[in-house]
């Protein structure tokens, strides 16, 4: 069927214009460069404290095992493929603060202050063994954080045809 | 009178019930009266198969290629919510000229598009026991209709810079899901989606709004979408870190690997199923998430020598395509399998292939081998397990 | 512990229910989760309009091409039977080599095939009043996936003799309905359909078996088909003659008018909606009983101008297509109308073409007039009544 | 997609032979030539009763009126379009007899005897002025009746493009 690709105006003008705060609302996310970080901070031993009460139970006293696995690297068992986790696996440190901050605990989504976001922030990532005991994080220190395993990380570079791998 | 009788007796209007008592002759019984919504009959049990985090498509099950939409796969990630469409926004902002909240009704007065595709999770891969069924290796697969409108048209209705080359894509929901998207993608074919098969989405399908992503792995079709945030570089978020990327050769982790890999399998005959000696039509579904399938070829020696399959019409860009091949057992037992080629000339390799292509760290996300099944000289039909881990 | 909890409590499995109550923020409450059937939002009230002998689809609440299977229109002649279906039979016989009876189980063995296809009733025309919806003026259409075997491998299967030119389908619910069709239709694209939108028939639609006619009348596609009886002439039932045929001129009564006359209508702006003056999207759906939708065009000044519209893909053989044209509305008071060519060059009438062409006499079958919708300065949408009886 | 037209074999050897009595058993169907009609014989007198009790609450005492249509054709009103009955809209007698006997009386279908059917044949096509009172209507002479209507029935000739009468 022949069809004809119509004249489409250059705005339809439908929807509003969203005001600074409608998208302050909901304007949570953090990027690796620390853009969208709030202000605030927290500690390791903060963390630890907040980490016993409301997260062991799932992920195990002090971040490994736990029923909805492990956030704390370990010494990997002879033959058992290591856990992925914090330590092992993540690229981004500001990653921990943004996907706590939106998605746990798992069964009170978003019922974290930002200062204790940054208290577990902390307490995961020196568990991990990837900041120092005594960092009192911040926005500004967040993003600086080290990750081991942010080389390993390529985009994928296949682009059809026989490459399958 | 008898004939007020017949219109005010005999059944409720509304909702029609599947399984009344089944008459001996069904001829010499008025049947039940025209109603407001259909119901499944009663003698048919279409269930998915739910776990925790998910629940897979009884893809042994279907006919044909749409995906009855209460059947559709589901994966989520804190849950299904509850969004009331009337208070529904969409906020479209970052590097935009205009950034611009949108209700249900003002996405539905743009310019629309409806296309059936596929929409695949790229974990979508399980082995290791003979006895599974097609729905347990790979049933979070399914096809629907899908409707909204266009993403490029969005794009041009706020004003993207040229210098946003990603968007963010968040979920309303309890995750509040975030994945980074080339804005290409955005211009190319992607839509803002409020329908599936004639009708609302279903709320496990991101009532009310989603992003859709012909082709490209289910968990970048963000559901109950409520932001998009134009920007110059990925967020890295838990789900595109983290999650949904895959240990590949010399230690490396392939992240952003979006598109759907080729692939086909055959869902009749497949275990459970025990087939008699004679003519067996194969049937199965190819599909691929770089454009159209181009052949799907079938062996029925184990991989020996291969057939072309017959495809039944429309054969459409990133949907599943359900092919045919008729074959004659001979009731000698036997390994049948379907590999599928997509228009890219992207051929669907063994599981030992792949493992060979991204090296023993391989990881869960992104297979697509082709799937043998064992044809036991009794007619039993299993799985074949791949060699992994 | 708390993880335990997550799990199993929160919500029962197995069906999900529609409407909970709604969160004030849905990302701050755990979600549903993955379930084993779906159900449709229950925001969404979705419902065909039943009379006592047949219900509408709500076409106007249509997205796409793909009927949801529920809200698929209904019409019967004395109900939806229940059949069992481990004991569904057909039967074929008369001028034919094998005299054979054929099970589910048997029906689906058989190669089989698919296609979307639109199903309409002949008698799918309304008019007379301002405030009429499109379920109301044409609500008997719907279209779907339909599986099945073809008839023609069955026709091969039981040895057709040369001389059968007509065969007899008859249903087993409490009509037992009756149509002849002629032979050639089987050798064609008939299909013994078990399936449809990916899953088992439903049972307002024919379920376990029924006989699908692509492009034809929907009377003639019997459902709950209990037998095939090949002969040498049309048997002459009473929905062949007394029914489904239609007074044409100098006093001629047509039958066996099988082909659904090409037919297209606007769903989008119709009543009652009411519109807004700038940029509107009209929407509609357009088909042939005889072929492919060739064009659409769109009036938006009350048939004097014409432009073409747009067809969302796929457009296909004997299918409803996705129509949409972009108009910019200045307030001021119209008429709206669409028109469909298909393949053969058959262009849709006006109701007055149909009275010219069929005299006053003219049956209600068969009508597939131009619609019209009178948009008022107001934005209100109303119907454009026929002037007839 | 390039497709193949497989061999498909000359027969499956699906379904079973279906016997005499299986056939006989839904072979009810009756044709313009007679075939089909059971023995068996009535009369309008025997269908009269018969309406009265089965069929006029539905039909109208006599064929006329009644919530589900009129059978028997009246002279019309002026102005009115007919009503379409068996003596001014049905071309061939046998109908009468396979629709009853299929489908009538609708709240009791498949409930008639042969008998019955004949009967109340016989009486519908009586009051509609097509055969005597006195006919005892069977299987040979059913076929025979003339019927208004045959002439003017036509079978569809038109086969696409412009034609839309
Ligand atoms: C009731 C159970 C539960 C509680 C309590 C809980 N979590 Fe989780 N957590 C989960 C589940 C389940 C997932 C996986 C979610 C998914 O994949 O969508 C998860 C995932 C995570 C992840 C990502 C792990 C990865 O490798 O991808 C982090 C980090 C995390 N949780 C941190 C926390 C912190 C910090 C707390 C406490 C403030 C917490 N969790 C409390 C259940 C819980
Ligand atoms: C309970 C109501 C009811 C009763 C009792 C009933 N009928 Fe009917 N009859 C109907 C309905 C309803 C129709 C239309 C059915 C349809 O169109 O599918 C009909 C249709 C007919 C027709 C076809 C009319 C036409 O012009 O197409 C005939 C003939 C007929 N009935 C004869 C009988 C006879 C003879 C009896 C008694 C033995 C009978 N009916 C008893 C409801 C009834
Ligand atoms: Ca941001
Ligand atoms: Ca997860
Ligand atoms: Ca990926
Ligand atoms: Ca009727
Ligand atoms: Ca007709
Ligand atoms: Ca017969
Ligand atoms: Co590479
Ligand atoms: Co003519």
């Amino acid at each position: 069927a022949d069809t004809l690709i119509q004249n489409v105006p250059d705005r339809f003008g439908f929807g509003k214009p969203a005001s600074p705060a409608q998208i302050a609302r909901l304007d949570i996310d953090v990027r690796p460069d620390g853009v969208g970080l709030p202000a605030g901070s927290g500690t390791s031993a903060q963390g630890a404290v907040l980490f016993a009460a409301k997260c062991a139970a799932c992920h195990g006293p002090g971040g490994v095992g736990g029923p909805n696995g492990s956030l704390v690297t370990t010494n990997s068992t002879a033959g058992k493929r290591p856990e992925k986790t914090i330590g092992n696996y993540w690229p981004y440190a500001t990653t921990v603060f943004d996907y706590i901050r939106r998605a746990m605990p798992f069964n009170q989504p978003g019922s974290l202050t930002d200062k204790e976001v940054y208290a577990l922030t902390a307490y995961l990532l020196h568990a991990n063994g990837l900041i120092d005991e005594k960092t009192e994080l911040d926005a500004r220190l967040l993003p600086t954080v080290k990750m081991p395993a942010q080389p390993r990380f390529v985009p994928d570079d296949r682009r059809g045809g026989p490459d399958i791998h | 009178t008898a004939a007020v009788a017949v219109v005010q007796t005999s059944f409720a209007r509304g909702l029609q019930i599947g399984l009344p008592d089944v008459p001996d002759d069904p001829t010499k019984r008025m049947g039940a009266p025209p109603g407001q919504v259909g119901t499944r009959s009663g003698f048919e049990k279409l269930v998915k198969s739910p776990s925790d985090i998910s629940s897979r498509s009884p893809l042994q099950d279907f006919h044909g290629i749409i995906t009855p939409s209460d059947l559709h796969f589901e994966r989520h990630h804190n849950g299904v919510p509850v969004i009331d469409p009337a208070k529904y926004e969409l906020i479209i902002h970052g590097l935009v000229e205009r950034p611009t909240v949108f209700s249900l009704a003002d996405l539905k007065r743009f310019p629309g598009v409806s296309r059936i595709a596929f929409l695949e999770c790229s974990g979508n891969f399980r082995t290791g026991k003979e006895t599974m069924t097609p729905q347990e290796i790979c049933g979070l697969t399914s096809q629907s209709e899908w409707t909204g409108v266009r993403l490029s048209t969005l794009f041009r209705e706020v004003g993207v810079k040229p210098k946003a080359s990603w968007f963010l894509a968040e979920g309303g929901d309890a995750a509040v899901m975030t994945r980074s998207i080339p804005v290409a993608k955005g211009w190319d074919d992607a839509i803002i989606a409020y329908a599936q098969n004639g009708e609302a989405l279903r709320p496990e399908q991101g009532y009310p709004v989603r992003l859709f992503l012909p082709g490209w792995e289910g968990n970048a079709s963000v559901k109950w979408l409520r932001r998009l945030e134009l920007g110059d570089a990925p967020w890295q978020t838990r789900e595109e870190t983290a999650k949904y990327s895959e240990p590949i050769k010399e230690g490396k982790i392939r992240q952003f690997s979006f598109d759907i890999d080729a692939r086909s399998i055959i869902t009749y005959p497949a275990y459970p199923v025990q087939v008699q000696r004679g003519w067996i039509e194969i049937r199965g579904l190819a599909w691929s998430g770089r454009g159209k399938v181009a052949r799907v070829d079938v062996s029925t020696d184990a991989g020996n020598s291969w057939q072309l399959a017959q495809l039944d019409e429309p054969v459409l860009d990133k949907a599943h395509v359900r092919f045919r091949h008729l074959w004659q057992w001979n009731g000698a037992a036997t390994e049948i399998m379907s590999r599928v080629t997509d228009e890219t000339g992207y051929v669907q390799p063994t599981f030992r292939q792949l493992l060979d292509a991204r090296g023993p760290d391989m990881g869960g996300y992104h297979l697509n081998p082709i799937t043998s099944w064992q044809v036991k000289a009794d007619g039993q039909v299993l799985h074949k397990p791949e060699n992994w881990r």
